[in-house]
């Protein structure tokens, strides 16, 4: 067994409107003038975990991921070792 | 510390480090009503049942309603969202504790020009209020540019019990197990007690370690596998680890039952192993509860436990001999008389007059606030906010009968005023006021006028109260509202409840 | 008489409410849990509201995965997904689209106005992530009249009829009695019952 | 003017619990054997905007993070260019 430590980031689709990103634009401006602000927002999980080789270490990311930290009607992904 | 001669006297012997930071903890303002006991005495108390526990409440037919109004001030000064929702996780905890079903809270926020904190302490009521489905019924949000730096944070929780199946802290018996719920055990709201009686500093970095962390998912579950444990009766004593953890449920479980308790911090599950033997004590981590059981239905409540997910330990014994006796294994780190441990040493008091100042307050509550609180949740809400945000009535579908509810505060002038005209609001509207719960919010008890306000405060409650003849049901004191640059007006906030 | 069926998430807080509301119909309802594969028959069963798993990670996320969704009778049993319910179903994909944070971001309590079988009504909303997007082929039954949170087209309920799912996020199990002062509730109920 | 680009990544601090993340670690434990899983959650915000130079990018980011983004008494965060 050997830990693994994943790094997942977890975002809305271009397409999908990010209403967190448009009330940090919102907030931003109401503190101080920038200049053509664009956000967005995202989740971020750190994940370790033991496994027995970096295939199986994949496959559990990966599960992680499609089942439990993303949708895939708005979101995507992206995994960092 | 301060009470070293105090202590050493009632033991006969020098407390040992240990015991010192449990002294420091039940001696504080805020566990021991040390500015406060002697004149709360004198509140009405008539027709209020159980008004000493968790929750005290009125009884309407076979159930009661059960209710308790406390603070979470200085949490919110330092972290709003946590602060805020922590606040209500406690005053359900206290509730629940007596086997009562939460169905409504009830909150009175006055804030200054701190918009972080505004928006903060709104956001963690609203979050935790919603997530553990108990509807935010009656709201009062006040302004003035005293409560910046010092924002207060009432907040009510209404419950309803079968009068026959309220559980007591009271009822622990020798040889009978104490089991720890819930979350486990971690450094955060450490010292919040002591903090809680000590006015803000300039530096808030100290303050910051004192952070309790709301989860109110965990809460949900605690309060389903709460109730239905105590459903099965697997239950005889209950107190929720609220100020001074588990320091200050179990030596109030063994005070009022009149017997001692022998705990084993080697048995605590914590979530951090560097957690220090005083630190367990102290904790203030939230969503946990002590329960007193007997041995033999150990297995049943872990099985109820498990089905949601909730974590236990057996952390002690209870013993006749009327001793508070923490152990590390075999090692005994603590052995002091319960009743030393819980009674403070008696202070002057500081009744001298000097002028206050005057503030005008102004309501700002209003639907962008209250419409983020989730108010139908439960099937009993029967007014919409929007024609009074602080009067509700609720069905008590139980008694086929309906709960008027109602949250306000006066400054200390308006006392008595502000409870007639309560009442009279009450009656207006075809309900019979029946009790209230109340939060006395004021500066440094130390430094006058404080005392004498508090006082005056307290003899116009009582006026009006029997002249209203409903009594006072439950309560909290928060002193201290003061930060090196500025201090709150003194002002106490109440919940009225009455009947149609 | 109906028999009813209510899924119960830890975090769930709606089942009783959608219990009482069922009961008043004079419905045989009982709860079914989390953890529990679903095996016998009912004629409803519903996704009740309340924050199932805390909300966290996503709203509907976790609950998803749970053997009682994973073992729904779909096309055969009408299944009703109400407020968290509706989150979850989309997040199981068996209802198309998805349900995002409101346009305001805070969470929204209020009586809202609602277009339903071409009749204004009034029932209860209380979400966090209501706002509706991206819908498929599914019929709109339930619309704000006045946009309340963002979604796509003012929807607030969606129905597919061919596989018998019913989301909606308001909640009629909240307007049911006369005593609370709002019963249009009924009609959403009335609704579910000629769909069985 | 000139446009810059930066990621910021906000996590709770090492002794704040971390009420998501126990959630996150449970609901994999329910759908699969992981062992020895520990996880952490935080938020990621990538913002872009026009300044003058880099010292002002550094000023609006840095106020961004300490007035919006983070809460000091229990977040800490990091920012990347
Ligand atoms: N202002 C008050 N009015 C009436 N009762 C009060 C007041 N302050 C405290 N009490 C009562 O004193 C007891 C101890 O209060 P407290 O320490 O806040 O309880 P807990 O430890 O359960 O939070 C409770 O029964 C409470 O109702």
């Amino acid at each position: 067994m050997k830990n693994y430590k994943a790094t997942v980031n977890v975002k809305l689709k271009e397409a999908v409107k990010d209403i967190k990103a448009q009330t940090l634009e919102q907030a931003v401006h109401n503190i101080m003038p920038v200049q053509n602000l664009k956000c967005r927002v995202g989740n971020t999980y750190n994940i370790g975990f033991d496994a027995k080789n970096k295939k199986e270490a994949e496959k559990i990311i990966n599960t992680i991921c499609e089942e439990i930290l993303s949708n895939s009607v708005i979101e995507e992904y992206e995994i960092k070792w | 510390m301060r009470y070293k001669k105090y202590i050493t006297e009632k033991l006969n012997r020098l407390p040992n480090e240990f015991e010192l930071h449990l002294f420091s903890a039940t001696y504080s303002e805020h566990c021991g009503y040390i500015h406060s006991r002697e004149l709360l005495k004198e509140l009405p108390r008539e027709n209020a049942i159980f008004p000493n526990e968790n929750a005290g409440g009125i009884k309407i037919g076979d159930h009661a309603i059960l209710f308790k109004m406390e603070s979470h001030n200085h949490p919110c000064a330092v972290e709003p969202f946590n602060g805020a929702a922590t606040g209500i996780g406690g005053i359900v905890r206290d509730v629940l504790a007596m086997n009562a079903r939460p169905i409504a809270l009830c909150n009175s926020l006055k804030f200054g020009d701190d918009k972080r904190i505004t928006e903060g302490v709104i956001e963690g009521i609203s979050n935790y209020g919603n997530s553990i489905g108990v509807p935010t019924v009656s709201t009062e949000v006040l302004y003035n540019k005293v409560f910046t730096e010092n924002p207060l944070a009432n907040v009510t929780c209404i419950g309803i019990a079968k009068y026959n199946d309220i559980i007591t802290s009271n009822k622990a018996r020798e040889g009978q197990k104490l089991m720890l719920i819930g979350s486990a055990t971690m450094k955060d709201g450490m010292g919040g007690a002591s903090f809680a009686s000590r006015k803000l500093g300039n530096s808030k970095k100290k303050d910051k370690l004192s952070i309790q962390i709301a989860n109110p998912f965990m809460k949900k579950k605690l309060i389903e596998a709460c109730l239905e444990i105590f459903e099965q009766k697997l239950v005889t004593s209950c107190q929720d680890c609220g100020a001074a953890g588990i320091l200050s449920s179990t030596s109030e479980a063994a005070f009022k039952s009149n017997v001692g308790v022998e705990i084993d911090l080697s048995k605590i599950h914590v979530a951090d192993d560097s957690i220090k033997d005083f630190e367990i004590m102290l904790s203030e981590t939230q969503e946990r509860m002590l329960f007193v059981v007997d041995k033999k239905n150990i297995k049943n409540i872990e099985n109820i436990l498990n089905k949601y997910e909730l974590e236990s330990s057996v952390i002690g014994t209870v013993t006749k001999d009327k001793n508070y006796v923490v152990k590390q294994n075999n090692k005994i780190l603590a052995n002091i008389p319960t009743k030393i441990l819980v009674t403070p040493p008696p202070v002057e008091l500081d009744y001298s007059y000097k002028n206050s100042c005057f503030a005008e307050i102004v309501s700002i509550n209003n639907k962008s606030i209250y419409e983020r609180y989730d108010h139908t949740v439960g099937t009993r809400t029967e007014l919409q906010p929007n024609e009074n945000p602080q009067f509700n009535s609720l069905r008590i579908w139980e008694e086929n009968c309906d709960l008027g509810v109602y949250t306000f505060s006066s400054t200390v002038n308006n006392v008595y005023k502000s409870l007639i005209n309560a009442a009279n609001l009450f009656k207006n509207k075809g309900y019979r006021p029946l009790g209230i719960t109340n939060c006395l919010n004021f500066t440094n008890p130390e430094i006058p006028p404080t005392m004498y306000e508090f006082r005056k405060t307290i003899s116009d409650i009582k006026k009006a109260c029997n002249e209203l003849n409903i009594p006072v049901c439950s309560g909290n004191v928060s002193f201290y509202n003061e930060s090196s640059n500025s201090k709150i007006i003194n002002m106490p906030t109440f919940t009225m409840i009455g009947v149609k | 008489m109906v028999k009813a069926g209510i899924i119960t998430f830890l975090g769930t807080n709606c089942e009783r409410d959608t219990k009482r509301a069922c009961e008043f119909f004079g419905w045989n309802t009982e709860f079914i849990k989390h953890n529990d594969k679903i095996k016998e028959h009912y004629d409803v069963i519903f996704l009740p509201g309340g924050f199932s798993y805390g909300d966290h990670i996503s709203s509907g996320r976790i609950a998803k995965l749970t053997p009682a969704v994973k073992s729904l009778p779909v096309g055969k049993t009408l299944i009703v997904g109400i407020c968290n319910g509706f989150q979850i179903l989309t997040e199981a994909k068996l209802l198309s689209g998805a349900l995002t944070y409101n346009e305001n971001i805070h969470f929204i309590s209020k009586v809202a106005d609602l277009e339903f079988m071409g009749e204004t009504i009034k029932i209860p909303i209380a979400h966090h992530q209501g706002n509706y997007t991206g819908k498929g082929g599914e019929e709109v039954i339930l619309r704000y009249k006045y946009n309340e949170n963002g979604s796509d087209d003012r929807i607030a309920g969606i129905y597919d009829r061919k596989n018998k799912i019913i989301g909606m996020m308001p909640h009629p199990e909240r307007a049911i009695f006369e005593e609370l002062g709002l019963t249009d509730g009924r009609k959403v109920f009335e609704f579910i019952k000629n769909e069985i």
